[in-house]
């Protein structure tokens, strides 16, 4: 047996961040300092200190709302708030995995639809690809968000510029990422 | 005993050291290893090394070991239990090949352990070994055992002496009961024959002084300056005392781990001059030529007196393995026209 | 035949909680000379030592191992406690069951066993401990105090009032430190140059103290009591005799355009100046950086005028070596400048300055006059943002720990500004209010309630400049971390406390230990708190950690206290745990040959040759010397001895090999 | 060889000198240290390749002990091994008189301390190429390997300090092996004391050996325990640019540091 | 079956490292209960013999820790012993005995973690090791039997 | 001289311009930029936001097909994917089992040997000391130079300038002779990865940007990464909305601004294809500086 002090499992969601990402929310102090620097605090139903003060009361209410908040999606780990913590409060793994979280609970907020659909047309088409194909991008996540009509200007300004490819560009090895889209995103979805 | 005189094959030799292995005897021969010749332990003949004048190192350490388990102990709270060695232990040991001078060298070896107090140890020892040695077909410039009552074909220590007197075949001479129990053990081996003139098959050794000159001489020479002079290059190591067949000296030391140690004695030398400091510092024999002197005297004199008995044997070692160039037969004949 | 005893503590329950305090002293009780062996509650007690004491007549003890504390705690009581019953107090040692057992390890059985064997340990080493007297040495009673701030002038005066010599080494042309360039001091608002000037002037003035301006530490040797000081007194180019501080020289130097270090760079200074006008000593020095005459070889405008002659182009550095008994350290400390800041430009904004400049903008004798003005454009700012703990408390790009004084002085300078500025607006970014001290409170309240200081609590994130102001973006975390942006005329940081720049040369001169912020490290956090590791040496002032003034004081009246007890002995009783070669009977004299191999690693020069003569005079041998009075113990000549011929005392070959020996062997 | 004898007889006819340590013949085609006092003995001194025994030794025993000035035929190794000893305060100028011989076999007359210095150092001393040979086969093997390899190597010592004994450098009067209180190498001869005692000895010698390589010369069980210092002579030198025997204010490697001494295996 | 547990003695000077120790003590910080600690009044006073000697009596891995460079409380102690360690380092390195179970440090005495996570991982690497056994032989071997 | 060559799916479709103007000055200074054979995307914002170990992976498979290549320096334009082959390189080398694992997921075996570099760190490791001899114009405007996050943050992991307050571009561009101008927008976030999800945000985020720029006079504007470079120029109709006021400030990639300054073709150099119209022109003929003069040498004498 060694002499490593024997925790017991932390359970709470800040606990699960700690093990999951390394990131220790008690060391934040509550400054402010992240949230001030915050692009998109102002769109956050939480801006990025009071999300971690939330998850510092392990309470399951106050983690309840943050596995729903808008906050978590509207994250775009820009960076700022690590580059400016005076604790090296590491947010953007922490949000991360917040939210991995939300998306396996099924709690994401209505609100971030948008984004989810987003990312995942843009892995579908890296999945089928190898490659990032814009265009197929683009009318998946259009046929997904059931918002047809945006950006229908730029989309033939764009072909015409030459910034849009009819046809997909497909890598030789499909297989090698396939397999590595099965070991890991796959996986933990079915 | 009368010394029956035998005939033996060198191929019976190889059979002979077999059936000493399936005897559980170990069988300590000449070996060469890296260029150096010492006794070894082997089991098979042809790794034995016939044409060595002298092993570098005397055959003492087969009764006479350099680290010697006396005793172990064991402390607890408030005692002590204490475990002599068992003396019954010790393997049956055969010296074979050895040359005449190494088989003298046990006489005065045995005498410094067993006048006064019989140390059980050694002579557990050396009741265990059988002595199979080989008389000298050649001898180099430090050979002097002439000088000191031996000869090339002395018999004096061996329980066996063979002489190489063809390509194929030794006169072997049975020496003890020892050597008996051998033959009769190995009857087959054996070829009677009558007495053989050894002359013709060893080396010449000139006889330069008599050790019996050198003790007469020592009786007046303890105040000589000669000690100063002949000790001048002498470094004050132990090697010559180390190689030597017939040096006893030995320290007595404990070594603990934890609990649990042992005692041991290990070899010492009456050349070193840690040998006899006193505790407070003062030395006896505080100079290298006083120490010099003492290991002359010790051995032409004193063990003369004390053991009816040289303490050397004209190996050679010494010198052969002095740094300095200390050639003892040189300085004795010195001492001796003095 | 050893008789030990062994005295297990339980410290309370710090020892207690972990190990097995019975069951120690049961095994204990089993080792080899072991004849006394118990566990009791507090050992250091008064019945503990007792105990300890009566058990050393009761049982005829001849060696007593107390197995609690760290011995680097508890040592002397237990000595001293051992010679009182008649034990020579070196045999006596300590097993450290709490610091390096129960403290870092879990209760179960292998602590146990580990505590069984540090006790082992040192019973097998105190079987061995020689009994030794102690060695008296005579002391000089003169103290060096270096730096001369608040505290160093508070340790100068108290002890040339206690009757003792005193020489203060201080590395400006002036003395006063940092509270010299303080406008009003917290939480009494009064002037800080008032206060201070009056004691400056006494240090001047006491016969008993030696002054050095413009002075540095070059070398430190020897040990309490017994210290030689050199003494670097850099040039001045000016004879401080001859000079009567008349001042014309400075008026006269035609380079005046340099920047003013006292008012950190926010006036001019010529080229020859005196740092402020109370300066003590009132001598100018020439900057030969700047002196026109040493860059150009022409000018001496300041010869021409000066009519005391005093001006000496060709001084040079002077080294002056000086006795010392014993050494206070009170180089105070050094603040973050603003260009430390990357969010908050580096300091390319001239209006975002630190706490000291704004001292110097808010004193009467400052650059400007007390008024509160911008420096880039001398308009008076109407909305002040001042930022706490910038740079404090910021392990990531700052400094980690608080820097302890920057809420006082912030709230002061929140209600000055008010003083001045009527109709001007504060606004404080704070995130906690530490204002534990007598009337601190209070004061900061009065910040808040009485001069409508606006405190925001959250970190400012980012401030910029747009059209002439600077923006300030924070957040306001009790209004749920939501962004503030406030325009602002001035921002003022309140910058760290940090380590004077020379700190980290000075202690390697001294050999006293510091920090990892480079602030020298007291010997004890509680119970020694002036003391250094190095005896004789003594710590005063910011130079330990961030103090404000009645901190400072007081430590450098402690300081001075210790000194004056130092001196109040004629002699000094040192420890005799020190190297010594053996000796035997002649012929050998001593196992040492005398390669003197020794001599060359000893670090107090502690190792002499000596000669042994016969009768007749002749030389028959050298052998190493060990100076009783030199020796610090530290023991390198023996690791360097081949012969093993210099021992030291109280780690001696057979104590050191029998604990290696007992530790692993069972 | 002549102008040896003839500077030997000069000096001791002058009575500059009262001895001369050179070589005299030995036992059969061997030559061995002989001590002249007189000029008429000097006949008997030779010179040779052969005269390979470190002299320098013999400046430390009785025998010099009361004699005022000792003439000595040096070689570069007596004269390195003099230089170290007097940088170690162990003989005075004033009562040797060295009489210089190159590695070639030339005799450079006599040197004073000065001029021994400058002597040395126009000698050059590396590694032999075999020796080199043979420290690169030990450090190529694995560790385990290296272990056995010298433990078997050192168990045939009989611990008879011929090497101790033939060592200039080795003058303790009382070697650490022994000292007993503790007893920090075990006297016995058994593996453990002779791997201790090989390593105390390696230890002691680090940037103080010249390389005379005497010690395995005089070792009557031919270990060639030399290597062990050898190669920690190489490594003072690549490590600290210093070199025993070179100069008589040298401070040896482990008696002396410098602030920048390389510190990458320290945590 | 218990997992092994190394011994490990730590050899180190009473103002930094000891100091350091007991800082680690006052922090309440967990380190590896099987280093015994041996206080030395400086690293300069550490002799080599006694290394070798903690092996052959049974350690199976030795923690040599002292001032940083400049902070020696004697100047210069630990610079000696820093050029004692290179050297012997060298010769163990060369005789084949373990380097890696000599583990040199600098802990100062404001650096309790620092003690701490230097006895830990010293006692992983020296746990990955496994017993001393080829120096433990030395010294058992033979005439002990 | 060959460097190896990450395009990045953006470079390859909407952000063509860039690619191009990157292997335009890249020829002209005589390096041979060589891609990754078979290289993916690297999986960008979507694949850290879902699933930790798919977004080590893909960077993960290009960084061991570019050591299988025996390429040792990478150049990777586009921020983000310099962005994440960075995070990948730093989780991967300072964490040995999560380095197995992610090895065993891409079934092949990354060292970790290579160099990645952005196209800042290329230019000044590769291009900058040569400009003086090929330069044919001065870059004499007023610029803003734009480096938004990814390129500085976070600052463990890249180890790429100063977090706060970068410099890097800045002197490329006073290189170039255009006047870089000091402004508070540097390092703040575009939108990035909203671009198509949350087109407002990246209107109001990019808007603040613009203005500042403006603002302060600049004429132009310079990137580095084509996430920027889309929602600064693309996004002008949403970013005008915003900030109520119209903008034609054009956007450069910085290796177009080399590429003009070295006189090669706007074309070539994909100008043509920006929304906002790059219209800058009257640049000074550059003329090659003498010896510098020494001012410090003239006072001694």
């Amino acid at each position: 047996m060694s002499d490593s002090h024997n925790h017991l499992v932390d359970n709470s969601l800040s606990g699960k961040i700690k093990q999951n990402t390394g990131v220790s929310l008690s060391r934040c102090y509550q400054c402010g300092k992240c949230s001030a620097g915050c692009p998109v605090s102002s769109d956050m139903d939480f801006p990025p200190s009071l999300l971690i003060r939330k998850l510092q009361t392990g309470l399951p209410e106050h983690e309840e709302e943050v596995l729903r908040s808008k906050s978590i999606w509207y994250c775009l780990t820009c960076e700022m708030c690590i580059s400016r913590c005076p604790m090296e409060v590491d947010i953007p793994p922490m949000m991360d995995y917040l939210r991995s979280e939300s998306l396996r609970l099924k709690k994401a907020n209505p609100a971030a639809k948008n984004i989810i659909r987003f990312h995942k047309a843009f892995l579908d088409s890296i999945e089928q690809t190898g490659r990032l194909y814009e265009m197929g991008l683009i009318v998946d996540y259009k046929a997904r968000a059931l918002n047809l009509t945006q950006d229908v200007a730029l989309a033939p300004s764009m072909f015409a510029k030459g910034k849009l490819k009819i046809m997909p560009e497909l890598i030789k090895n499909r297989k090698n990422i396939k397999q590595i889209f099965q070991k890991t995103i796959n996986k933990k979805q079915k | 005993m009368e010394i029956l005189n035998k005939l033996l094959d060198k191929t019976a030799l190889s059979t002979l050291i077999e059936r000493f292995g399936k005897a559980g005897k170990e069988v300590y021969a000449p070996v060469k290893e890296n260029g150096i010749t010492d006794f070894a332990k082997v089991d098979t003949i042809d790794k034995i090394d016939f044409e060595c004048i002298a092993t570098k190192q005397s055959a003492k350490s087969l009764v006479f070991p350099r680290v010697e388990k006396i005793l172990s102990f064991e402390k607890s709270y408030d005692d002590i239990s204490v475990k002599n060695v068992d003396i019954n232990a010790f393997p049956e040991v055969v010296a074979l090949g050895s040359r005449p001078c190494d088989a003298a060298g046990f006489i005065p070896l045995d005498a410094i352990f067993s006048t006064d107090h019989v140390d059980e140890i050694f002579n557990a020892r050396l009741k265990k070994l059988t002595v199979i040695s080989i008389s000298c077909k050649k001898a180099d410039e430090y050979c002097f055992c002439t000088s000191v009552n031996g000869n090339p074909g002395n018999t004096a220590g061996s329980d066996i002496l063979l002489t190489e007197i063809s390509d194929s075949t030794y006169f072997a001479e049975i020496v003890t009961e020892k050597g008996k129990a051998i033959l009769d053990a190995n009857t087959d081996l054996f070829k009677d024959t009558s007495a053989i003139d050894k002359t013709p098959h060893l080396a010449d050794v000139k006889q330069e002084f008599t050790a019996e000159a050198i003790n007469e001489k020592l009786n007046n020479l303890f105040e000589s300056d000669i000690w100063d002079k002949q000790a001048l290059r002498c470094v004050g190591c132990g090697a010559c005392a180390y190689v030597c067949p017939a040096c006893g000296c030995f320290d007595i030391q404990d070594e603990n781990k934890g609990n649990k140690g042992i005692r041991y004695r290990c070899w010492d030398s009456c050349g070193f001059g840690l040998f006899t400091l006193h505790t407070s510092g003062h030395n006896p024999r505080e100079k290298q030529s006083q120490r010099w002197r003492q290991r002359i005297f010790h051995k032409f004199s004193y063990q003369m007196v004390q053991q009816k008995q040289f303490g050397c044997v004209g190996c050679g070692r010494c010198s052969r393995a002095c740094p300095a160039d200390m050639n003892i037969a040189e300085h004795l004949k010195e001492i001796s026209i003095n | 035949m050893a008789r030990i005893g062994v005295f297990i503590c339980h410290c309370g329950e710090n020892i207690s909680a972990t190990v097995d305090c019975s069951k120690v002293a049961q095994v204990a009780a089993t080792f080899p000379g072991v004849v006394h062996s118990v566990d009791y509650k507090y050992m250091c007690s008064d019945p503990g030592q007792t105990l300890v004491g009566n058990a050393i007549k009761e049982h005829n003890l001849t060696g007593v191992v107390v197995s609690a504390c760290s011995p680097r705690m508890h040592e002397p009581t237990f000595r001293r406690a051992c010679a009182e019953a008649g034990l020579n107090p070196y045999q006596c040692e300590m097993a450290n069951l709490r610091e390096h057992c129960s403290w870092v390890h879990e209760r179960n059985e292998k602590t146990d066993d580990k505590a069984i064997d540090l006790v082992r340990m040192l019973v097998e080493k105190v079987k061995r401990n020689n009994s030794l007297q102690p060695i008296k040495v005579p002391v000089t009673k003169t103290a060096l105090v270096i730096g001369g701030g608040v505290a160093g002038i508070q340790a100068a005066l108290d002890i040339a009032n206690a009757g003792h010599k005193v020489i203060m080494v201080e590395r400006e042309p002036s003395i006063g430190g940092h509270m010299s360039q303080l406008s009003e001091t917290f939480p009494t608002l009064d002037c800080s140059q008032c206060i201070l000037t009056p004691r400056m002037v006494e240090v001047a003035q006491n016969p008993n103290i030696k002054l050095y301006t413009y002075a540095e530490i070059e070398s430190v040797e020897g040990f309490v009591g017994n210290f030689t000081v050199k003494i670097r007194k850099k040039a001045k180019s000016i004879d401080e005799s001859k000079c009567n501080g008349c001042g014309l020289c400075t008026t006269k130097c035609p380079n005046k355009k340099n920047p003013n270090e006292f008012e950190l760079g926010m006036a001019k200074r010529p080229a020859i100046y005196v740092p402020f006008p109370q300066a003590v000593p009132n001598i100018p020095v020439i900057d030969k950086t700047q002196c026109t005459y040493y860059k150009t070889g022409k000018c001496k405008i300041c010869e021409k005028v000066c009519q005391a002659n005093a001006i000496q182009f060709d001084q040079q550095d002077e080294i002056i070596e000086v006795p010392v008994g014993a050494i206070a350290i009170c180089t105070g400390f050094d603040i973050k400048k603003a260009d430390f800041f990357p969010e908050y430009g580096y300091g390319k904004h001239k209006d975002i300055i630190d706490g000291l400049q704004f001292e110097r903008l808010a004193s009467a004798s400052g650059p400007t006059a007390g008024e509160i003005r911008r420096p880039s454009d001398g308009q008076i700012p109407k909305k002040i943002v001042f930022v706490a703990c910038a740079g404090s408390r910021d392990p990531a790009k700052g400094i980690e720990y608080c820097s302890k004084i920057c809420c006082m002085y912030t709230a002061k300078h929140a209600i000055l500004y008010k003083h001045k500025v009527h109709d001007g607006t504060a606004y404080i970014f704070y995130m906690d209010i530490r204002a534990a001290g007598k009337n601190y409170d209070e004061f900061t309240r009065r910040a808040i309630e009485e001069d409508d200081a606006k405190y925001i609590r959250g970190r400012v994130s980012k401030i910029y400049e747009r059209d002439g102001k600077l923006i300030v973006v924070g957040a306001d975390t009790l209004m749920g971390a939501q962004t503030v942006e406030i325009e602002a005329d001035m921002v003022v940081l309140a910058t760290a406390g940090v380590a004077n720049q020379g700190a980290e040369k000075l202690a390697q001169i001294l050999h006293v230990s510091y920090d990892q912020h480079k602030f020298f490290s007291e010997a004890h956090p509680k119970l020694k708190p002036v003391e250094t590791n190095t005896a004789g040496i003594y710590l005063a002032g910011a130079c330990q950690s961030p103090k404000d003034i009645p901190e400072s004081v007081a430590a450098a009246s402690g300081v001075a206290g210790k000194i004056s007890c130092l001196f109040s002995n004629s002699e000094l009783t040192r420890e005799p745990l020190i190297a010594v070669v053996d000796r035997t009977a002649p012929p050998q004299y001593s196992s040492c040959t005398g390669c003197f191999m020794c001599q060359s690693v000893c670090p107090y020069n502690a190792i002499e040759r000596e000669e042994i003569n016969d009768r007749n005079g002749n030389l028959v041998k050298q052998l190493a010397f060990i100076n009783p009075g030199l020796c610090q113990g530290c023991g390198t000549c023996v690791a360097v001895c081949k012969s093993k011929s210099i021992d030291i005392e109280g780690y001696t070959n057979l104590q050191m090999y029998s604990e290696v020996d007992a530790l692993l062997n069972f | 060889m002549e102008e040896i004898k003839k500077i030997a007889k000069q000096l001791l006819s002058e009575n500059k000198i009262q001895m001369v340590i050179g070589f005299e013949k030995g036992t059969a085609n061997k030559v061995r240290p002989a001590f002249f006092k007189n000029a008429d003995d000097v006949e008997k001194l030779i010179y040779n390749d052969t005269c390979i025994h470190n002299l320098a030794l013999y400046l430390k025993k009785d025998i010099c002990h009361h004699i005022a000035n000792v003439g000595i035929i040096a070689n570069p190794n007596v004269v390195r091994s003099i230089i170290q000893l007097a940088s170690e305060n162990q003989v005075k100028e004033e009562k040797i008189t060295i009489i210089g011989i190159s590695y070639e076999g030339k005799c450079v007359g006599i040197l004073d301390f000065k001029a021994a210095e400058e002597f040395a150092k126009t000698q050059p001393k590396g590694l032999k190429p075999e020796d080199r040979a043979f420290i690169e086969k030990i450090q190529a093997m694995p560790l385990e390997e290296r272990f056995n390899y010298w433990v078997e190597t050192f168990s045939t010592c009989v611990k008879c300090y011929a090497c101790r004994a033939s060592c200039p450098m080795c003058y303790c009067g009382k070697c650490n092996v022994e000292t007993n209180n503790p007893q920090w190498i075990p006297v016995a001869s058994h593996k453990y004391g002779n791997m201790e005692w090989h390593i105390m000895r390696a230890m002691h010698l680090a940037g103080r050996c010249i390389n005379c390589g005497e010690c395995t010369r005089a070792c009557p069980v031919d270990i060639p325990l030399n290597m062990l210092s050898y190669m920690l002579t190489d490594f003072v030198m690549d490590e600290f640019h210093t070199e025993a025997g070179l100069s008589t204010t040298y401070a040896p490697a482990l008696s002396s540091y410098t602030n920048v001494d390389k510190e990458n295996f320290i945590k | 079956m218990s997992e092994f547990e190394p011994k490990i003695v730590a050899f180190v000077c009473n103002w930094c490292t000891y100091a350091g120790a007991d800082l680690t003590g006052t922090s309440r910080i967990k380190y590896s209960s099987n280093v015994r600690i041996i206080r030395f009044p400086c690293t300069g006073r550490i002799d080599y013999m006694l290394l070798t000697k903690a092996f052959a009596s049974g350690a199976d891995g030795i923690i040599v820790s002292g001032c940083h460079p400049n902070d020696c409380h004697y100047t210069s102690g630990n610079f000696h012993a820093r050029r004692r360690w290179m050297v012997f380092r060298r010769l163990c390195d060369f005789m084949g005995i373990d380097t890696r179970r000599i583990i040199f440090s600098w802990v100062s005495a404001a650096e309790g973690a620092k003690w701490a996570q230097i006895v830990n991982s010293a006692n992983e690497e020296f746990k990955k090791l496994g017993p001393y056994e080829n120096y433990h032989k030395l010294s058992t071997q033979e005439i002990f039997e | 001289m060959k460097l190896g060559f990450y395009p990045g799916c953006s470079l390859e479709g909407a952000s063509r311009e860039y690619n191009e103007s990157v292997m335009a000055i890249a020829e002209e200074m005589g390096i041979e930029l060589v891609s990754i054979p078979d290289w993916n995307c690297c999986g960008a914002t979507a694949a850290h936001n879902l699933d930790k170990e798919l977004s080590l992976s893909l960077p993960a498979r290009n960084l061991a097909l570019a050591e299988e290549a025996g390429l040792t320096v990478l150049v990777v334009p586009c921020a983000a994917c310099y962005s994440r082959f960075c995070a990948t390189q730093h989780e991967l080398m300072h964490d040995e089992n999560l380095h197995k694992k992610i090895n065993g997921i891409i079934e092949k075996e990354y060292k970790g040997n290579l160099r990645i570099l952005n196209v800042i760190q290329f230019i000044d490791e590769f291009i900058i000391d040569k400009l003086d001899d090929k330069m044919k114009f001065e870059f004499n405007k007023k610029v803003a130079c734009y480096y938004g996050c990814l390129l500085v943050r976070p600052n463990k992991v890249l180890d790429f300038d100063r977090t706060e307050d970068p410099q890097t571009m800045d002197v490329v561009m006073k290189k170039l002779g255009a006047d870089s101008i000091d402004w508070a927008y540097k390092t703040e976030c575009c939108g990035a990865g909203f671009s198509v999800s949350f087109t407002e945000t990246v209107g109001r985020l990019s808007g603040q940007i613009v203005e500042d720029a403006e603002h302060r006079g600049a004429e132009a504007m310079i990137v580095a990464c084509p996430m920027c470079h889309s929602n600064l120029d693309m996004r002008r109709p949403e970013i005008n909305k915003y900030n109520k006021k119209k903008s034609d400030m054009p956007v450069i990639y910085i290796t177009q601004a080399i590429g003009l300054a070295l006189g090669i073709d706007r074309n070539k150099l994909g100008l043509q294809r920006h929304f906002v119209p790059v219209k800058l022109k009257d640049f000074k003929p550059y003329t090659k500086k003498t010896e510098v003069e020494n001012p410090q040498k003239m006072e001694v004498e």
